[in-house]
């Protein structure tokens, strides 16, 4: 039985994981930066441990000072949280040779789907559904057209020695392949002097869909559907929800099955994404994520579940009550909204003192925020201080319910992406649910979603 | 909303009483965006004060394990450069490193410092007098907390 | 359509009535008195309306000075709150005759329920279960014993023009009738100037159990789960939540059944809910409340419904989804406490002004409150400055998340009964489900539950 | 909304007597945008306020519906004793009651204020001259709103 928990991190995820832990009668142990003395999380804490200078290398990611201070406290087990080292293979193999439990999976499943190539390679064995493409250069027309007649237009041509959007181009049809060929050959040879191209499956309209998934030590897993998080400004998720809007019932079942049948394969234990890139009922697996989410409250709302519970219990060794979990069925519809210490025009970080600060209330409205009256936002740090999750019985409802609460909430002397959320709950397209991975960003520079 | 200052009027009060206690004619405070100014222009204290930090909601009860950084503004402490426990000698039966009153130079071990199981040897930065031992023998010390007085 | 609700109470009950507005599309007029200029009702609503002094007889009670505000607004309809005009006939028919919608039931229903003795027959005519008794003057031991056999021990004899808790003895078998009855007569005749007693069912641990109930304009009559308010202090619930944790799902068919049926012989309309004592398995009727009741979250979160769009709507004469409501089957448990300004030991109200303000959050946590930084609590109203609200899935978990909720709570600057509802939920007969009405009475003086 | 300051005046006024009973003679504060000096020069006391107005967090825009009773506390304003529509004159044909300049006697009808399809006669409560007319002829008034200046 875990009985104290030191945190591995700061912001709204470190008082996420506090309040669970206090749930269970968990004590906590916060560890903070010199610049977060009077954080939240650090208020919050059963205890607390300065670990180093403000920089993150010095703190955050000081693994030797995190382990110290779970000795010195007492600490039995150790949450990362998401991001800083909560994807660090060797911090967690450090965590369990220390002697302390690690809240999360096996290192070399982080290891394994650190890696890009390792993972994309893991998927096709595991039966995960991938962008289809030539798997190596292509060197003829025909081969070429042999190839895009199997995956299907449109398709992209890449070079291999391309890259950020370089020496790409898209063939809509068959009729174009040798000329678009001879061209992308030929300027990528003389671009990098490489004239190696490869052909892809081109996904016009993706959205971005996930899975969350749950294993125990025993081999049982289950899926606690799904995620959309098609709203992003440069690869940064903004807004996600639960369920989504454009899944029909027998494509949520194929891509819950092929997730389960993944982890079983993968012998995965914790609590993990598997995403998805989505377009005309198919799906691409792009990676998984072995930890926490930032936007899994979405899936908490409708399921019902408190997933930082569930890690715990799974760290703990106990069995997944796979019958009920199995079961579990989503019930409405949640919405997250991720509040963002920064300029809503130009996107610069905007860290300070927090003034007013008042947060939404009333039906249907869940705040997991870092924040309170007179706090300090550091420059250091993530510019996300606060998430707003509404909930209600249909999408409509939890939208209208997050406008609200988006109207509600003051959050004064820092700039916040609050007024950006504004707008895109007002959107057309996003009420109607018609969006893809680029709608964010053309909204933002002033074009259509 | 807030339309009124955060400060706490009992500080500030206080704040006088040890204006007019100290014969200073002046007292000028700021911490982040308050500040505060006391000046007393009688023929004994002039005093003009500015600033009182807002002591601003602390959620939730919170207490630090180690002893809290709060001396770590003190020019002259000498602040542990980790976490972990804090050794005055090298074993149970060893001499302390430095006592109170030891003469240091840069460079010179002043105690240890156990974190991961490895004992780090923690040097002096700077030459001086052991005025203070702050931290116990065998105790949890945090970053930043002061472990000596060295003048 | 309504389009414009005018908001007559203050408090809580006014944002929470604005919350639903905003969600639904609908305008809100606050109306408030000077004290209340700059009080959160006020400062949410869309329009504001000062209509007097502070006093509430030339405010919040002032009839013709809200219907006025009414008309200089162009509101369309009315909605009262709790308390204050919620349960006034006259207003109710004022707010109709000056050509508004009234969000609450019809005048005559409010009348009716209002007349305590009329009540009681009506609810006996509807087959709702009461307190059985002589029902008139008892006069000799032959009947007393009669009348005691057939309701059955113990029974409480009671002097006819006695009261608070003078004039009565607890009869607990057959063989002390005869002299207790005699003692009581005596007793009434030399206090009162009249020994004519009734016979009673006595009630020793009785709990309360209320009964939601929702009615449209074309006889559609669903329930919506019962709550539990057994814990009170003078008769003012603390602590309110759902499911009761001591009914059966007989029990709970049984009172459901006995609700909706009254209902629909009333020809009820609006929300309303049918307070019952119950013990040992029998419920007896107390008396129905025709409007929201304070308690009303904790239906709102084990039933995903929101009791104020449920209003509006049939206020604008639309038809419940029988079908769907009548199937809304209650998830998981939720718990509200009443946090009041007040002093948590001697109960005096801490009106001032509030500093510091930090509200909880995280999963399981909703905040209906009326507070905010440096805002005003003024000595002229009622204490009751906010509800937590927690949900779980299971009592247990819903417990849990109201701890942690009452612990991140900051209220500065006056006093509250947050201390008391810490107490209460690390009480050990609390936790079992095990109280009665009168064990909040006995804990806060020191007593067990 | 109004433009006037958002300071809360009760603890300018704590301030003052902060300072008074202390002896001191300059508290200067500051916080945010907000700044206060405060200055006692003698005998006769002469504070100076200086609050830039924070306009601090108002929940989500609220309008008043009838303009804000912000003119309220000047002393001389007829402030409308209930909710309702303004008139100046018994029907659009008639002469209003008042005019600037006129002079008027305690008990005397200003104007006309519609609530409830009633036509209430609002009667001076003090002998004056009509200084100025602040509210607009049928427009909604809330109570305690400035309707004249009686002077």
């Amino acid at each position: 039985m875990i009985k104290k928990v030191l945190i591995a991190n700061r912001g709204e995820i470190a008082v996420r994981i506090h309040r669970t832990c206090r749930d269970m009668g968990i004590h906590t142990v916060a560890v903070h930066s010199t610049a977060d003395s009077d954080a939240l999380h650090v208020k919050m804490a059963n205890e607390s441990v300065c670990i180093g200078n403000a920089s993150v290398s010095e703190s955050y990611l000081n693994m030797p000072a995190i382990i110290a201070a779970a000795e010195v406290t007492g600490a039995d087990a150790i949450h990362p949280g998401y991001g800083f080292l909560s994807e660090n293979a060797k911090f967690a193999q450090m965590v369990t040779e220390s002697g302390f439990t690690f809240i999360g999976p096996d290192p070399e499943h982080i290891t394994l789907m650190g890696d890009k190539i390792e993972a994309l390679k893991f998927a096709e064995e595991a039966g995960l559904p991938t962008i289809p493409g030539s798997g190596g250069p292509v060197e003829s027309a025909s081969r070429a057209l042999e190839i895009a007649e199997k995956i299907g237009y449109p398709v992209i041509i890449k070079a291999a020695a391309g890259g950020g959007g370089r020496g790409m181009k898209v063939v809509y049809d068959k009729d174009s392949m040798k000329d678009l060929l001879q061209v992308t050959m030929t300027e990528a040879k003389a671009a990098f002097g490489d004239g190696r191209v490869f052909i892809e499956k081109y996904l016009e309209k993706p959205r971005h869909i996930e899975v969350q998934v749950l294993a125990d030590k025993h081999g049982n897993v289950v899926h606690l559907g799904e995620r959309e998080c098609t709203l992003q400004r440069r690869h940064q998720k903004v807004l996600e929800e639960s369920p989504s809007p454009t899944l029909n019932d027998e494509e949520r079942q194929r891509v819950f099955d092929v997730s389960i049948n993944a982890c079983k394969k993968l012998n995965y234990v914790g609590v993990g994404t598997m995403e998805f890139l989505y377009e005309k009922g198919e799906f691409y697996f792009i990676e998984m994520n072995t930890r926490l989410q930032v936007e899994h409250p979405v899936t908490e709302q409708v399921t019902g579940l408190d997933l930082v519970r569930q890690q715990i219990l799974v760290a703990q060794g106990e069995k997944l009550d796979i019958v009920k979990l199995g079961n579990v069925k989503a019930r409405g519809h949640s919405i997250e909204c991720r509040i963002n210490a920064e300029n809503p025009d130009n996107f610069l970080p905007s860290p300070g003192t927090v003034t007013d600060y008042f947060t939404p209330g009333g039906p249907g409205v869940r705040i997991d925020a870092c924040l309170y009256p007179d706090c300090k936002v550091p420059p250091y740090y993530d510019p996300m201080v606060s998430k707003v999750i509404s909930y209600g019985n249909d999408r409509k409802q939890a939208i209208k319910r997050m406008r609200r609460a988006v109207e509600e909430y003051i959050i004064g002397g820092i700039d916040t992406s609050l007024p950006l959320h504004k707008r895109i709950l007002e959107n057309e397209s996003f009420i109607k649910g018609d969006f893809d991975v680029n709608s964010l960003e053309r909204f933002i520079q002033g074009g259509n979603f | 909303m807030s339309t009124s200052f955060t400060i706490d009027l009992n500080q500030v009060r206080e704040l006088i009483d040890l204006l007019k206690e100290s014969e200073i004619n002046e007292l000028e405070l700021s911490q982040g965006e308050l500040s505060l100014r006391l000046r007393n222009q009688g023929e004994v204290q002039v005093a003009q004060t500015v600033a009182a930090a807002p002591v601003a909601a602390a959620p939730a009860a919170s207490t630090s394990a180690p002893a809290s950084a709060a001396l770590e503004a003190a020019k002259d402490t000498f602040n542990s450069p980790m976490v972990g426990t804090f050794y005055e000698a090298s074993s149970p039966e060893s001499d302390p490193f430095v006592s109170v009153g030891t003469k240091v130079k840069k460079g010179q071990t002043l105690c240890i410092i156990e974190a991961m199981k490895v004992m780090n040897q923690i040097e002096a930065d700077r030459d001086g007098i052991v005025k203070d031992i702050v931290a116990s023998n065998g105790q949890p010390v945090e970053f930043g907390e002061p472990l000596f007085v060295i003048g």
